[in-house]
């Protein structure tokens, strides 16, 4: 093995610091081998060195939640004995370097972590942010990783059902692609990852292992420089055809009574899982790598324990059970190996060809890593906006705004997904929420994910707020009950005091509207050093949401229908700060973000939730970015429905653009019930709209356009 | 009626197409894994959708070459109902149960769409329920459902009424049209849109509920 | 010993894969590229045996899985030790 | 001129495709394969010029559009009138 010296060290992104913690903590210089284990174990992606201490204030707990942070996923009652359980997480620097296997491993990688859990998936999301349209690389960028998310669940057969996109020239040199996936399990087949029974067979499925990615872990936790090109040999490629044989080769084996415990092999594949699993348990494990199968030859324990291959799993099994469950891995055509043993040292041992090459105290890599508390500053407010001029035409802006890149319809997107697959969607995308029915059952599953990064950057506490308050909107406007959040929190460089600032301040904002909405975190991801050349993207707390609806037979949607009445439930608008107006109309970025009041927002949104749970309310949208003429635009369009809004006789843009939070457009047979309910439950309402029938957008008696133009 | 519907390694539809032929029929249908070397005495014989085989090298090639493609390919020689949708069209054609080939979309991207087609033909039990001319609509949701076949195949399958759906709107720049065709003696239908996925209105539209009944009237 | 395999469109058929990549090429500043075909190539590690009856074998491997004849055909080559 | 393009996984990639394909095989009852790799063969139609000025265009070709240089490589071969 070679002599380890600064420079090696440092190429394993480990400190002067760190470095010397590890000799301390086994006493002795570290081999190759070892310190190629301490930093993917002690990188940010695996350990959470940074973010630790913030994520621990995020409110995690409900009656509802089976499982929050720490396992795979967050697993959450929805009744009769069944478990949603869900996950996001980030796949950014991959597919950066190589856009359709780095969005493709990300899809394969976040359906791992729920399947490992005892669920089948049954719904895909994908929240996206891409430079500026016309930077030179987005186009390639967004076509690939477009095609390798559909390539991978399209294949695996699981439905994408939505998600979002965004462009900002702030995500030129780092995208972001963060992957949701959503599984249904029962509550009594559930698995988690913590090993016990010392003896108990350590147990490798799935693809061979070749030299793929190895200390991608690493990569995605350093900062990017003009040279990320030469890190490129690290990208792994997916292979979906096998994750979906692993899928019903898992799901048959966890029929049976055989596990005790799966994980499946993430970043830093053979070494967090063999390493969070023994932790967990408390338990020692030991190795031996002759025995894992392998892609290629000549394979070198280093290799073999940094390798990131994918659809690959570790398992430890019941004494006995080897062959059963070796019997329907086979059936499938996986590679089965009996790699090792659980044991009572506490330790970590790996032998290869009859020596043992690595002997670490298991807490020393996991529960003793390093835990920094970074400094960081507080962002400075913006100053409020003065006053806006008004555009020259009201729906020439509504206009700029619907074809400006982050409201134009990303049809072209959703239907390169499957989102049909499995014959339960019932909310396709580009509704608020995506929904999909619980197998056989009258209920089913409303999911979104929602970040406004613009809101974000102007203030992180009020924009952390607004991604937890939007989601919970979104669940709201179709009828669904929120129950839980995840989120991928992806932010600059946090040894930056300002970029840790943002992180700060956004987990805090978050934590709040958790609270306030009974909305807990039970699952999630952090993704640090988005920046390039000392440029950060936008602070990008991307939160999925997922809610339940009962009787799925009572649910809204967005279209407007002929001959409706349109209501504004909340108060008209009034805010023009960080709005899509003033970036895509006016030209600029500036002000302060519209506040969420977390009060009116609970109160507004049960009472939405309400109307449409007892049948009264079948059309609904939440209002967000465009503001309230955006919302209706969208509305008239999904119904191919016009609108005749001239009796507001409104001329003021805050009103018909300004972002204020906690408002719905509700669509109407008859407003009046509406409106005799709003009264008694004393919620802001402004009748918009009545009996609308036409093909044109109609606003004042002079400001008129057709739907077809405004679709155009 | 009693159905099959056959199981390959990475199809993904079976359990769809298992639902709406249980709807209709009201039994189960059986679910024959690819590795079996005999089929139940059955009326109906269907391969569902999905990616057999990750659809490598071709999409249909490997599944093609299944054991149990060889009592697939006897049931139909015997008569028996074959249907094919998406990947079990591109199976179909892979055999040689049906002619032409299934090629990549002409925007070479993946299309998951409701589609509206028309009835081309009749004359097939698989149709007969249908009215000649009318519009029907399915999803469609393929990499390769771009439909191939040379000049002279095209006029055959047209002059011997064949074609069974035609694109209203052609989403993969298939030949003609073509959405699904039949073999010679109408027993075999292969077709790229997905008649099961729209079987309620809660999924946005039960054409296919009306296809998979018609079906089975013409067993009642 | 060493088995290559190129599997191409016969001429007439329709070759979207090709169409893009010609049309892509242009968009690129490629001025001269009149047409473009996308075909595949296969390699394949078997058993060592005498060169013609490996290229038999192989033969025989594009007929039942490798090549598709209603669209394509192939050619084999036999790379010796 | 023509040019041809062979565009093969590099060493070390995964290729579930040539994985697959060898499966096939073996399942076909040809016993002797041991693995298969698949990459992709490009005709393209290019308008005459001097062979080297050919294959320095389509190299070119390779690197922004044909091959993907994370994990392909590529070789060309031009063939005169
Ligand atoms: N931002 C976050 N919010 C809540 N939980 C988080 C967050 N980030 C990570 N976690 C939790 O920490 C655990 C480890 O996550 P991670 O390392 O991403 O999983 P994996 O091993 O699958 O890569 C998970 O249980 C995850 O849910
Ligand atoms: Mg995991």
């Amino acid at each position: 093995m070679n002599a380890i010296d600064a420079h090696i060290v440092q190429d394993h992104g480990l400190t002067t610091e760190e470095y010397d913690r590890i000799v301390g903590a086994l006493g002795r210089h570290p081999n190759m081998l070892e310190l190629g284990i301490y930093s993917v174990m002690w990188s940010e992606h695996c350990s959470y060195k940074s973010s630790r201490i913030h994520l621990k204030t995020l409110p995690t707990e409900a009656p509802w939640v089976i499982q929050g942070p720490g396992e795979n996923a967050g697993v959450v009652d929805i009744g009769d004995g069944q478990a949603a359980i869900f996950k996001m997480e980030s796949h950014n620097h991959p597919s950066f370097i190589e856009p359709y296997q780095g969005a493709a491993t990300g899809v394969g990688g976040i359906m791992r972590d729920v399947f490992t859990m005892g669920a089948r998936p049954i719904a895909n999301m994908n929240a996206l942010r891409f430079g500026s349209p016309d930077h030179p690389k987005t186009r390639h960028l967004v076509a690939g990783v477009v095609a390798g998310i559909g390539g991978y669940g399209n294949c695996v057969g699981v439905p994408t059902v939505g998600g979002e996109t965004n462009f900002h020239p702030r995500y030129n040199a780092n995208i972001l692609v963060n992957a949701m996936c959503v599984g249904l399990a029962d509550q009594d087949k559930i698995f988690y990852s913590a090993a016990a029974g010392i003896g108990n067979p350590v147990v490798y499925v799935g693809s061979k292992t070749g030299r793929d990615g190895i200390h991608g872990a690493t990569m995605a936790s350093a900062e990017f420089t003009e040279d990320a090109e030469e890190k490129r040999p690290t990208v792994q490629v997916g292979d979906p055809f096998t994750e979906k044989l692993l899928i019903e080769a898992c799901l048959e084996l966890m029929a049976t009574d055989a596990i005790v415990a799966i994980q499946d092999m993430g970043a830093a594949g053979l070494t967090s899982s063999s390493v969070e699993m023994a932790s967990k348990g408390g338990v020692g494990i030991h190795l031996d790598l002759s025995t894992v199968p392998c892609r290629e030859e000549a394979m070198q324990p280093y290799e073999m324990m940094l390798s990131e291959s994918q659809e690959r799993m570790l398992m430890v099994l019941k004494p006995g059970k080897e062959a059963l469950a070796r019997g329907i891995f086979e059936k499938w055509q996986l590679d089965f190996a009996v790699i090792g043993e659980l044991t009572d040292t506490g330790q970590m041992v790996l032998t290869f060809e009859g020596e043992q090459v690595a002997d670490m105290p298991l807490d020393s890599l996991a529960d003793d890593a390093p835990v920094y508390d970074r400094p960081h500053v507080q962002p400075t407010p913006r100053a409020p906006l003065e006053t806006v001029a008004p555009p020259c035409s009201t729906l020439d802006a509504l206009k700029t705004l619907m074809t400006s890149p982050d409201i134009a319809s990303k049809r072209w997107i959703w239907e390169q997904y499957d989102h049909m697959v499995m014959g339960d969607t019932i909310g396709r995308p580009g509704g608020d929420a995506g929904i999909v029915r619980i197998h056989g059952t009258p209920k089913a599953l409303a999911i979104t994910t929602d970040c406004t990064p613009r809101y974000c950057e102007a203030d992180p506490f009020e924009g952390g707020k607004q991604a937890v308050a939007e989601n919970w909107r979104n669940l709201t406007a179709v009828g669904a009950t929120p129950l839980a959040i995840t989120d991928c929190l992806n932010f600059g460089n946090p040894e930056r005091p300002a970029i840790m600032g943002q992180f700060v301040a956004a987990i805090k904002g978050m934590g709040e509207a958790c609270h306030a909405l009974d909305f807990p975190v039970v699952s999630g991801n952090v993704s640090l050093y988005n920046e390039t050349n000392g440029q950060a993207i936008l602070p990008t707390p991307a939160v999925g949401a997922v809610g339940l609806l009962k009787d799925a037979s009572r649910r809204a949607h967005l279209a407007a229908k002929p001959g409706q009445d349109l209501v504004l439930i909340g108060k008209p608008g009034t805010h023009l700060g960080a709005s899509l107006y003033l970036r895509e109309v006016v030209g600029r970025e500036d002000g302060t973000p519209p506040q969420v009041n977390l009060a009116e927002e609970r109160k507004v949104g049960d009472f939405i939730r309400t109307q449409i749970t007892a049948n009264q309310l079948r059309t609904v949208h939440d209002i967000s970015g465009g503001g309230l003429l955006v919302a209706l635009a969208h509305m008239a369009l999904a119904g191919s429905c016009g609108m005749d809004l001239s009796p507001i006789a409104a001329n003021d843009t805050a009103f018909w653009f300004g972002e204020d939070q906690a408002r719905y457009i509700a669509g109407c047979n008859d407003a009046q019930a509406l409106i005799t309910a709003e009264e008694a439950a004393v919620i802001d309402f402004l009748l918009l709209g009545r009996k609308n029938t036409t093909l044109y957008l109609k606003i004042s008696a002079i400001e008129t356009m057709s739907l077809a133009t405004l679709a155009a | 009626m009693k159905c099959a519907v056959i199981v390959f390694p990475g199809s993904n539809c079976d359990r769809d197409l298992a639902v709406a032929l249980e709807h209709a029929a009201g039994q189960k249908p059986f679910m024959a894994w690819h590795q079996e070397t005999a089929l139940p005495d059955v009326d109906l014989v269907a391969l569902p959708g999905g990616f057999s085989y990750g659809d490598y090298l071709r999409a249909g090639a490997m599944a093609a070459k299944s054991p149990i493609m060889r009592e697939v390919i006897n049931h139909a020689d015997r008569g028996g109902l074959t249907l094919g949708i998406c990947n079990g069209f591109q199976q179909l054609t892979e055999c040689g149960l049906l002619p032409g080939a299934l090629m990549r979309n002409r925007d070479l991207k993946f299309i998951c769409k409701d589609v509206d087609l028309t009835v081309a033909s009749t004359a097939s039990p698989f149709l007969s329920a249908l009215r000649k001319g009318g519009s029907v609509r399915y999803p469609v949701a393929h990499h390769d459902g771009n439909y191939f076949a040379d000049a002279d195949t095209l006029d055959r399958l047209e002059d011997e009424d064949r074609v069974a759906f035609r694109y209203a709107e052609n989403p993969n720049g298939s030949q003609r049209d073509i959405a699904g065709i039949l073999n010679e003696r109408g027993n075999v239908l292969g077709m790229m849109p997905h008649p099961e996925r729209l079987i309620a209105d809660d999924l946005g539209g039960s054409d296919g509920a009306a296809f998979f009944a018609g079906l089975m009237g013409v067993f009642a | 010993m060493k088995a290559t395999v190129h599997v191409t469109l016969k001429p007439g058929v329709l070759d979207p894969q090709g169409r893009a990549i010609a049309g892509a090429l242009g968009d690129l500043g490629f001025t001269g590229v009149q047409s473009a075909r996308q075909g595949k190539f296969i390699e394949l590690d078997i058993a060592d045996q005498p060169a013609d009856a490996a290229k038999a074998a192989v033969e025989d491997m594009c007929k039942k899985l490798l090549a598709n004849p209603v669209i394509e055909n192939y050619t084999v080559e036999i790379i010796g030790e």
